[in-house]
This record gives C-alpha cells, sequence and structure tokens, in this order.
C-alpha cells in the first residue's frame, strides 16, 4: 500500500470523523469520534516523517484532553443534547447561539482559504526540522523561545482562571437534627 | 438507689406527676408513669440531678390483651454517669394507643418507636419518620399483637415478582430515558 | 521473502502468543502466591499443582452466557473490552526484551528482539497507555449502571492524575539516555561500575524508579490502587456487567498491562537483558527474572496492603508524586549539564 | 458566581452488594463520590423469631435466640438464661458461673476476630480474612468439642449447661489462648502502624461522645469514643468483678479507634479466659440441682422410674416461671445485651424482647457517614460490626 493511499485513507478518516462529531445527538459519540479523528491526524503526521508530532498529538489530546472531556460528559450524564428549538425551524433561522455558531464557521471558512493560499506561496516548511526529537526541543527553545514562553504562561493564566472558576465553597454537610 | 428514692426525685423534679413504684423480681427499679405525664418525666429522668439517664438502654412493648389496659410501653433507662438502671413503665389502652415521642429526647427511641409501632400498633405522637421498620411497607396488621395469628398466609405485595410485558418494559426504559434527558 | 522477514513475522506471532501465555501464568501465579501467603493451598486440582487452572478458567469463561443490560449502550459495551484487549498487546509492541541475535547463524544479519523498533519507541508505550483508559472509561459508562460509571469516572481521573508523574519518572531517564529508543536506553546501561555494581539506571535515578512504580500501579488500576474496579465499595467497578469473554478480555488486559509496566521498567531502569554469567544471547533468561521479580512484587503488595481511598490517592498524586517526579526531572537535567554523563 | 450545575446521584448500596454484612440496604445520594444523605433500610432478615419464641416453651427458645446475632451465640443464650434464671429467682453454681464467663469471653474474640477479618477485606487488605479465620477456627473447634456443634452450640441451659466440659477442655483452651497473642501481634503488624490504613481509618465515621450515648451506642463504638460505659463493670453479672481486667477506652471515636479498643478487648479476654480456666475444676456440678428444671442424669434415666418421669415432664410439658418480667443486661462482642423476659406464670414466654445493639448502631450510621466519601461508608459499616441477624431477629 503506497503512502499515497494512506494519505487518503487517513484524510477521509479524519474529515469523515470530524464531520461526524457536530452531527452527533450523543456527546459520548462525539467524543469517540474526535478522537478518532485525532488518531487519522497522528497518522498523517507519521506519513509527514514527524513521528514525534504524532505520538504527542495522541499522548496530550487523545491520552489526555479527551479523558477529560469524557470525564465531563459523564459526570453530567447529558446522554443526549437537548433540543430546545423547534425541529422545523430552518437552523440558520433560529435565535441566539446558533447565530454565533454561523457566524464563527463563516470566519472559521475564510481564514481558512486564506491560510492554505499563503501557505502555498510560503512553500511550506523546510524539510527534516520536524523528524528529529532534538531539533524540535532546539528550536523551541533557541529560535521561538519567546512564542514558547508567552504560550506557557498563557497556559499557566487559563490554569488559574479555571481553577477560580471550577472552586466551590465547601458544602456544609447536613447535620442529623434538621432535615 | 432504689425505686421509692427515685419516685422521690422524680416527684420533686415533675411536681403533680402520677407515679406509682412497682415490684420487681429482677432487682430493677421500676416504676409507672401515666401517658399525659411521660414527656416531663422523661426530660426530668434525662436532666434531673441525681437521675441523669442518659442512655436509652431499650425500648418496647408488651400485649396483655385481653387484659385492659392492654399495651405496657418499657422503657429501660441507664445513666452513665451515676450508674443506675431504672425501668419506666406506661399502660396503654388497647382502643387508643397513642403515646407523645420521646425520639426528641433521646435520639435512639426514633428507630425503637418505628419498631414498635410497626409490631404493635402503638402509635407514637409527633415522630419525625413514622414509618414500619421491620416489616413491608405495605403489611396489615400488627405481628407481635397477640390477636394477630401466628401462621397466615399473607404474600408481602412489595415482594411480587413484577409482571411486565416486553412492551411495557420497553416503554419503561424509553420512559426512563426521556426523565433523565 | 527473506529469511529476515519471516523471522520478524514468527517474532510477532512469538510475541502475541507469549502475552497470552503470561497472562494464564500470572493468573496462575498470582493464585498460587496469594495463597502462600495467606497460608492456604491455592489452585491444586487441575493439573499437576493447579497448573492447568487458567486454562480450565478460560475454557469456563468461554462457555458463559454473554450478558448484556438490556439498557446499556450496545456498540460501546462490545467496543469497550476490545480497545481494553487492543492497548494491552499494542503497547508491548516497542519494547524489547533481548539483545540482537542471528539465532546462531540461521539469519544473515542480526534480529533485534522487538516487535517493532520505532525510535520514539518509550513515547509509544506511553501513548497507547494512555489510550487504554477508553476500554474502562467507555465499560464504565455504556453499562448504563450506576456502580460502573463510578468506577468509570474513578479510572479517567485517576489516569489523568499519574500520567504526568508516569511522563515526567520516564523523562529523567531519557535525559540520562539520551535518546527516546528503549534498546538505546538499555544498551546505555550494559556493563558495571567499579566491576560490581551493574550500571543500570535504577542507581542513579532511585526516585524515578518509585515514582515510575508507583504511578505503574496506579495505570495497571492494581491493588493498592485499584479503584476502577474496588470490589468491596463499587461491587466490581468498571466490569460489574460483564461476563462471559469481554470480561476474559479485561481480565487479561489488566494482567498484559502489568507485564508491559514491569518490561519497560526492566528496560529504563533494571538494565533489560544486561545482567553477568549469561552469554548476550541468553539476555532474554535476565530479562524475564527481572520481569518476575517486579511481577511478584506486584503480587505481593496486593495481598498485603489495604486500598488507598480515592481522594487520598488522587491528593498524593497531584501534591507529592507529581512534585517529587518534577523536582527529580530537574535535578537530573541539572546534573546532566554539569557532570555531562 | 452560580454553582456549577451538579446531579445528585442516588445509588442503593445493598441489600445485595459486597460490604454490607448481609442484607443491610443504604440508598445513598452522591454528589460525586461524597455522600449527601444515607437511607437505611433493614428488615431483609426479619424472621420474627420475637412472635415465635411466644409459641416455645422456654428451654426450646435457646437455640432460637442463638440464630439472632449468629456471630455470638453463646453470649445471646447466656443472656436469655441469665433473665429466666432471674425470674425463677435461683442461683446457679459458682463453676457453672464460671464456665459461661470463659464461654463468652471466647465468643468475643470469635466474633472479634471475625470483625477483624471481614473489616480488613472491606479495605482491601484480604490477607487479614484469612488469618482471622485461621485462628477463629480453632475458637469453633472448642464449641465443637463441648457441644458438637461449631456456630451455635445450644450449650447454655437455664440453671447450667448442657452436660459438663469433655475431657481435654483445659489444655485445647490453653492452647488456642497461647496461641493467641503472638496472631494479635500478627495482625497488628499488617495494620496498626499500616500508613494506609491509618489514612483510610482516621478521623473517617466519628461520632462524639455525646452522639454515642443518645443514639443508644453501646460496647466498642461507644467506647471509641470516650464512654467507659461497660456492663461488665458497671453492673456486674456471673462473678465477672471478681476478674481482674481493664475496659480499653479511646477517645477519638473514628473507624481507627474502634479497631484499636477491638484490639485491646481481645488481649484482655484472653486475660480473662486464662483466670476463667484456672478457677474451672475438671469436673463438678455444671447445673443447679434443681428437679424442676434440670432434667436427671442419663444412668438414672435409664434405672430409676422416678427420674425418667421427671426426664419425660421437662422435656414434653417444660417448667413453668413465675409470672413476672426480668432484663438481665451481659456485655456481649456487640455492648449491651439482654432479653426483656416477660412470663405469665405458664411454661412458655409471654414476650421475648432482644436489645439489638447492632440495630442502633444501624441506626447510628447516618451521623458517621453524612459527608464522608463512599468509601468510608464501607469503612464504617465495617467498623460498626453490625450483625443483620441481630438488626432483623
Amino acid at each position: 500500500m503506497g503512502s499515497d493511499t494512506l494519505f487518503y485513507l487517513f484524510g477521509a478518516i479524519a474529515i469523515g470523523a470530524s464531520l461526524a462529531v457536530i452531527g452527533q445527538r450523543n456527546p459520548i459519540y462525539s467524543v469517540l469520534l474526535l478522537i478518532a479523528s485525532f488518531g487519522a491526524l497522528s497518522g498523517l503526521y507519521i506519513l509527514l516523517d514527524a513521528p514525534f508530532v504524532a505520538v504527542i498529538q495522541i499522548i496530550v489530546y487523545a491520552g489526555a484532553i479527551m479523558v477529560l472531556f469524557l470525564f465531563v460528559v459523564m459526570l453530567l450524564n447529558a446522554p443526549h443534547e437537548e433540543t430546545e428549538y423547534d425541529e422545523r425551524v430552518h437552523p440558520l433561522l433560529r435565535s441566539g447561539p446558533t447565530r454565533f455558531g454561523v457566524a464563527l464557521a463563516v470566519a472559521l471558512m475564510v481564514e481558512l482559504w486564506w491560510a492554505l493560499t499563503k501557505g502555498r506561496e510560503t512553500g511550506g516548511f523546510p524539510e527534516g526540522s520536524v523528524s528529529s526529537v532534538a531539533a524540535i526541543g532546539r528550536s523551541l527553545f533557541t529560535d521561538y523561545s519567546f512564542q514558547f514562553e508567552v504560550t506557557s504562561v498563557l497556559i499557566l493564566v487559563a490554569m488559574v482562571g479555571a481553577v477560580v472558576l471550577a472552586r466551590r465553597e465547601p458544602r456544609r454537610p447536613r447535620s442529623p437534627g434538621n432535615q | 438507689m432504689d425505686s421509692t428514692e427515685l419516685v422521690r426525685s422524680l416527684q420533686e423534679a415533675v411536681p403533680g406527676a402520677t407515679l406509682e413504684s412497682a415490684a420487681s423480681l429482677d432487682l430493677h427499679a421500676t416504676i409507672y408513669a401515666t401517658r399525659a405525664d411521660l414527656p416531663a418525666i422523661a426530660r426530668a429522668l434525662r436532666d434531673g440531678a441525681g437521675l441523669r439517664f442518659d442512655f436509652l438502654a431499650e425500648l418496647t412493648a408488651v400485649d396483655f390483651s385481653p387484659r385492659e389496659p392492654r399495651f405496657e410501653l418499657v422503657y429501660i433507662l441507664v445513666s452513665t454517669e451515676l450508674v443506675q438502671r431504672i425501668r419506666v413503665k406506661v399502660r396503654l389502652p388497647g382502643s387508643d394507643a397513642h403515646v407523645a415521642t420521646v425520639s426528641a429526647i433521646w435520639p435512639a427511641a426514633n428507630w425503637l418507636e418505628r419498631e414498635v409501632w410497626d409490631l404493635f400498633g402503638i402509635v407514637f405522637d409527633g415522630h419525625p419518620d413514622p414509618r414500619r421498620l421491620l416489616m413491608p411497607e405495605d403489611w396489615e396488621g400488627f405481628p407481635l399483637r397477640k390477636d394477630y395469628p401466628v401462621q397466615i398466609t399473607m404474600v408481602p405485595r412489595t415482594a411480587e415478582p413484577l409482571q411486565v410485558t416486553e412492551q411495557q418494559f420497553r416503554a419503561s426504559v424509553e420512559q426512563d430515558r426521556l426523565a433523565r434527558k | 521473502m527473506s529469511a529476515f522477514l519471516i523471522a520478524q513475522i514468527v517474532l510477532t506471532l512469538f510475541v502475541f502468543v507469549m502475552l497470552l501465555s503470561s497472562a494464564a501464568v500470572m493468573v496462575y501465579a498470582e493464585r498460587k502466591v496469594a495463597a502462600i501467603l495467606q497460608q492456604r493451598m491455592g489452585p491444586y486440582l487441575v493439573g499437576p499443582k493447579g497448573m492447568l487452572q487458567p486454562l480450565a478458567d478460560v475454557i469456563k469463561l468461554m462457555f458463559k452466557e454473554e450478558l448484556r443490560p438490556r439498557a446499556a449502550d450496545a456498540f460501546l459495551f462490545a467496543l469497550a473490552p476490545m480497545i481494553s484487549a487492543t492497548a494491552a498487546f499494542a503497547a508491548f509492541a516497542v519494547v524489547p526484551f533481548g539483545a540482537e541475535t542471528t539465532f546462531f547463524g540461521l539469519l544473515s544479519e542480526p534480529l533485534r528482539l522487538q516487535v517493532a523498533d520505532v525510535n520514539v519507541a518509550i513515547l509509544v508505550v506511553f501513548a497507547i497507555a494512555s489510550m487504554s483508559v477508553y476500554g474502562v472509561v467507555l465499560a464504565g459508562w455504556s453499562s448504563n449502571s450506576k456502580y460502573s460509571l463510578l468506577g468509570g469516572l474513578r479510572a479517567s481521573a485517576q489516569m489523568i492524575s499519574y500520567e504526568l508523574s508516569y511522563g515526567l519518572a520516564l523523562a529523567s531517564v531519557l535525559v540520562m539516555a539520551n535518546s527516546l529508543s528503549l534498546s538505546d536506553i538499555v544498551n546505555h546501561q550494559a556493563g558495571t561500575w567499579f566491576g560490581v555494581v551493574p550500571r543500570w539506571f535504577l542507581f542513579i535515578q532511585p526516585v524515578g524508579f518509585l515514582v515510575y512504580m508507583t504511578a505503574g500501579i496506579a495505570e495497571t488500576n492494581r491493588a493498592p490502587f485499584d479503584f476502577p474496579e474496588a470490589e468491596q465499595e463499587l461491587v466490581a467497578g468498571y466490569h460489574t456487567e460483564y461476563s462471559s469473554m469481554s470480561f476474559a478480555m479485561f481480565f487479561l488486559a489488566e494482567y498484559i498491562n502489568m507485564v508491559t509496566v514491569s518490561a519497560v521498567a526492566t528496560d529504563l531502569f533494571l538494565g533489560g537483558w544486561h545482567g553477568p554469567f549469561l552469554p548476550a544471547s541468553l539476555g532474554w533468561v535476565w530479562f524475564l527474572l527481572k520481569v518476575g521479580a517486579i511481577l511478584f512484587f506486584y503480587i505481593w503488595m496486593r495481598w498485603t496492603l489495604p486500598r488507598y481511598r480515592y481522594d487520598q490517592l488522587m491528593r498524593f498524586g497531584w501534591k507529592v508524586l507529581l512534585p517529587i517526579a518534577a523536582v527529580n526531572l530537574l535535578a537530573t537535567a541539572a546534573g546532566v549539564l554539569y557532570f555531562g554523563i | 458566581m452560580a454553582d456549577i450545575k451538579t446531579e445528585v446521584m442516588t445509588v442503593n448500596m445493598g441489600p445485595q452488594h459486597p460490604s454490607t454484612h448481609g442484607v443491610l440496604r443504604l440508598v445513598l445520594e452522591l454528589d460525586g463520590e461524597t455522600v449527601l444523605s444515607v437511607a437505611p433500610t433493614i428488615g431483609y432478615l426479619h424472621t420474627g423469631i420475637e412472635k415465635t419464641t411466644e409459641q416455645k416453651k422456654w428451654q426450646q427458645v435457646i437455640p432460637l435466640v442463638e440464630r439472632m446475632d449468629y456471630l455470638s451465640a453463646q453470649s445471646n443464650s447466656m443472656a436469655f438464661c441469665l433473665s429466666v434464671e432471674r425470674l425463677l429467682a435461683v442461683e446457679i453454681p459458682e463453676r457453672v458461673k464460671t464456665i459461661r464467663v470463659l464461654l463468652a469471653e471466647l465468643q468475643r474474640l470469635n466474633s472479634h476476630l471475625v470483625w477483624l477479618g471481614t473489616h480488613g477485606m472491606e479495605l482491601g487488605a484480604v490477607s487479614v480474612l484469612m488469618y482471622c479465620f485461621r485462628e477463629r477456627e480453632l475458637l469453633l473447634n472448642i464449641n465443637e468439642l463441648i457441644a458438637g456443634f461449631r456456630m451455635f452450640p445450644s450449650y447454655n441451659r437455664v440453671g447450667g449447661l448442657r452436660e459438663d466440659l469433655p475431657r481435654g477442655f483445659h489444655a485445647a483452651v490453653r492452647e488456642v489462648l497461647d496461641r493467641l497473642p503472638g496472631k494479635l501481634n500478627e495482625y497488628e503488624d499488617l495494620l496498626t502502624k499500616n500508613e494506609i490504613y491509618i489514612e483510610r481509618t482516621r478521623g473517617v465515621g466519628r461520632i462524639s461522645k455525646e452522639d454515642a450515648i443518645a443514639y443508644g451506642l453501646v460496647g466498642p463504638i461507644a467506647r471509641a469514643a470516650g464512654v467507659t460505659y461497660d456492663v461488665r463493670k458497671a453492673f456486674p453479672y456471673l462473678g465477672y468483678e471478681t476478674f481482674d481486667f481493664q475496659v480499653p477506652v479511646q477517645t477519638d471515636g473514628d473507624v481507627y479507634s474502634r479497631y484499636l479498643v477491638r484490639i485491646a478487648e481481645m488481649r484482655e479476654s484472653i486475660a480473662i479466659c486464662r483466670q476463667a480456666l484456672d478457677r474451672i475444676s475438671p469436673t463438678g456440678a455444671f447445673a443447679i440441682d434443681d428437679p424442676r428444671i434440670t432434667p436427671p442424669p442419663k444412668d438414672r434415666v435409664y434405672t430409676e422410674m422416678e427420674a425418667l418421669i421427671q426426664h419425660f415432664l421437662i422435656y414434653s410439658q417444660g417448667f413453668t416461671v413465675p409470672a413476672g418480667e426480668a432484663y438481665v443486661p451481659v456485655e456481649g462482642p456487640r455492648g449491651e445485651q439482654g432479653f426483656y423476659v416477660v412470663s405469665d406464670g405458664t411454661n412458655r414466654p409471654w414476650r421475648v424482647k432482644s436489645r439489638a445493639p447492632s440495630l442502633l448502631a444501624c441506626q447510628a450510621l447516618e451521623t458517621m457517614v453524612v459527608g464522608g466519601l463512599i468509601a468510608d461508608v464501607v469503612a464504617v459499616i465495617g467498623s460498626i460490626d453490625v450483625v443483620m441477624g441481630d438488626v432483623d431477629r
């Protein structure tokens, strides 16, 4: 099997699974399809001769972040998406968050188109710089050290924010007298 | 402390209460109280100086049917502080067997009173949770009464196997799904 | 088709069969060791000294009826044990278990005793281990049983907490060996210091080894960290509703995961197949001995210690183990920079 | 800021669950794994023994009451016999009293061993169970030796014992008593200083001294909370005042304290057993000499007409007990235990009520469990040592 076939296979899985993610009513299935999509993506990375990135993709996204997603979905015990809207109304005509979603989708499309056309102009990345772990490490801590540190700080801020948001006042246990 | 002495100190703590001390074979101080006086006496027994019966060891009833008054409630109390025991008894008529609860004074009485209600049908006024304790909730009759037959064939309904059809089961599961949605 | 390729295929099949039988051996060893610890007989009826007991168990499990709760999610319920078992087998693929050998001249070029030699092997083990949690979590969720759900929730929380320490403990070894390939790491540990002490990373990285083993036990859901099943609390946790072969797959996965964790620990910290007295071609004997010792330790722990409590484990993971692992990594990196090991 | 909305999960723990000690059912409301409320439901083992006793002759009640609290058979039947003997106003021989003390203490050891084993197993230390049952086997062997029955010997009789002690009794008991202290050290090695065990039990299932008294808790649970009440010391029976022993007390009222109290109690029981064993002569009176109550020895039944008639009367008619009521408390393995017995002067009891320490312990479960985790529920149920046969009767 040539690498072209593999590329189309993984690509099809990635796109198909991603589309199915938003088509699912059951959030658990959505999460699983997203994982499948990540798996296909990491297959694509391997085809690009970047096994390190592929494995990291699995460890970080599929192995850690999606487990958290699944945890939350299970904890909320929401087997089906709540459908508040009337099914007969066309999605684009519905109010509130849906319109916002449509706007976001349009923005994403435009960005994607822009990025693809731009990418073709610059001609992609230099060869061989992504395959070796040492090379990745070196470029992260030399050429891109500022970006790396900024990202770290950003994640730290997000983490602190999450802790603050999720913190709850300690629940007072009910005493047996007052129930 | 023997029963006459106890009666005297109780009488001081609850003036106007009708109390009588009774002979007992097992050397337990035993007193009879009336239904009306019970809450005041219970409080005095727990808090009174020289009494301090903080520990309700046992609460049960005896059915003396066909004698009237039919029921006798028995409270066995222990003072862990002064190391003494007392037995307080309350006579209840069979026609209207009810008495004030003491579960606010001794929390231990909660289940014990439920058990007495369950098995003897004695009502405890003001009980926080007046349900059956040992028998199934839909049981009829009070098994430890003397007029309750020893051998009966009564099928507790809660233990009957649930007979549902396939469709009913599916509908129920679906309903549950909808409810959880 | 070259002899080399055939050898490779045979090797792969061999590893697969060996893993299957290692689970059987583990079941027998677990029951026998537990029995000895508890001063009783253990299995003794089936076969000599009860050695065929695992076989009897397998046959029994195969002929059991496969039950599925009516309200369960059929697809995921069937999928979950497969994920567990597949992940367990896949993780071992990149673990080397012996030096390169030509099988006494049968092969023209030396064959590495490893199913797939990937240069990021250690990360692959780690990635697959992190995927194996899905089997447990999905089993818990799809059973539509509250105890199973609690087991699944515990599993996911536990995995996330312990993967970090696990990864950091691995990283400190990677820094020392300066490679991501398990074979390189093992070969880095060949030889001895002063002619006596083997050059195992265990002696330079005792803290790393402890962290790795603790996190490894938590990752494989073994006592005293077996919260997802915790039969005294959650009945049987995530596999409460499973029966027959689907249950057997979880069982199999648990034992194979133990073997994998032990094998990786041997490669990382105990010098893999390097050892005195034996020629290099028989290195796998040393490997087996070391893995066996760690597995015995696993069983010993299980039958001696009470179970930890779930929140205590989480607190321990985040507040004790993770800082220790992080400090250890920093110290290792500093040491490597300064001494240039 | 508004709370994140989380759903409370209702979990049915029992009546079929590996660690609810039989058929106790707890309806738990959980927030994550934190217990918000617990509603114990009992009655699944309700066999109506109290009603049944009213149809039985006095001596027929003994095997019945032994089956209530199936881990302390000897204590049950002894407490019942003491109450009936009080009604009959008979004084039993000194030797019988001492034998009863010995048997009751052996029963306490037996019960505590089962408790320790199951408690250890529920916390995941499975080997402790095996070790404890190994020693319990020896105690059951003693039951088998004296009565031919291991769990429910029915060896106590109103007015004494069924028969004299068998040959070799002293040696058998002494062997067990010599063996036990070392084995207790073994259990303590596994648990007392075990970091995981301490973390699992210390501060868990705490109950205050005041609550313990108010909820009618007795025995090791109350003594772990600082209550010094022990029937053997407070209201001595069977000559307990002549024995030299301590009542172990802790003050924390948590699971760990209960464990320490029970372990210390086992050591005290061994001491009492040794003292009792020294006092018991190998042969001697084993029942009162009262033809109304005690059947004549077998050799006289076979040779004398009067003895045969007496034997026949006791086993067909039973004996009558004067009208009245009696309650003699004893210290069973689970605390104050006793039978409130009412007689109407006939050969059958009018009412027998067992004071069930386990029932009240179940009731207090709520105070101990709420606010803890689901794993603590298991630890607490184990630590209060409920016997469902005693709860439901």
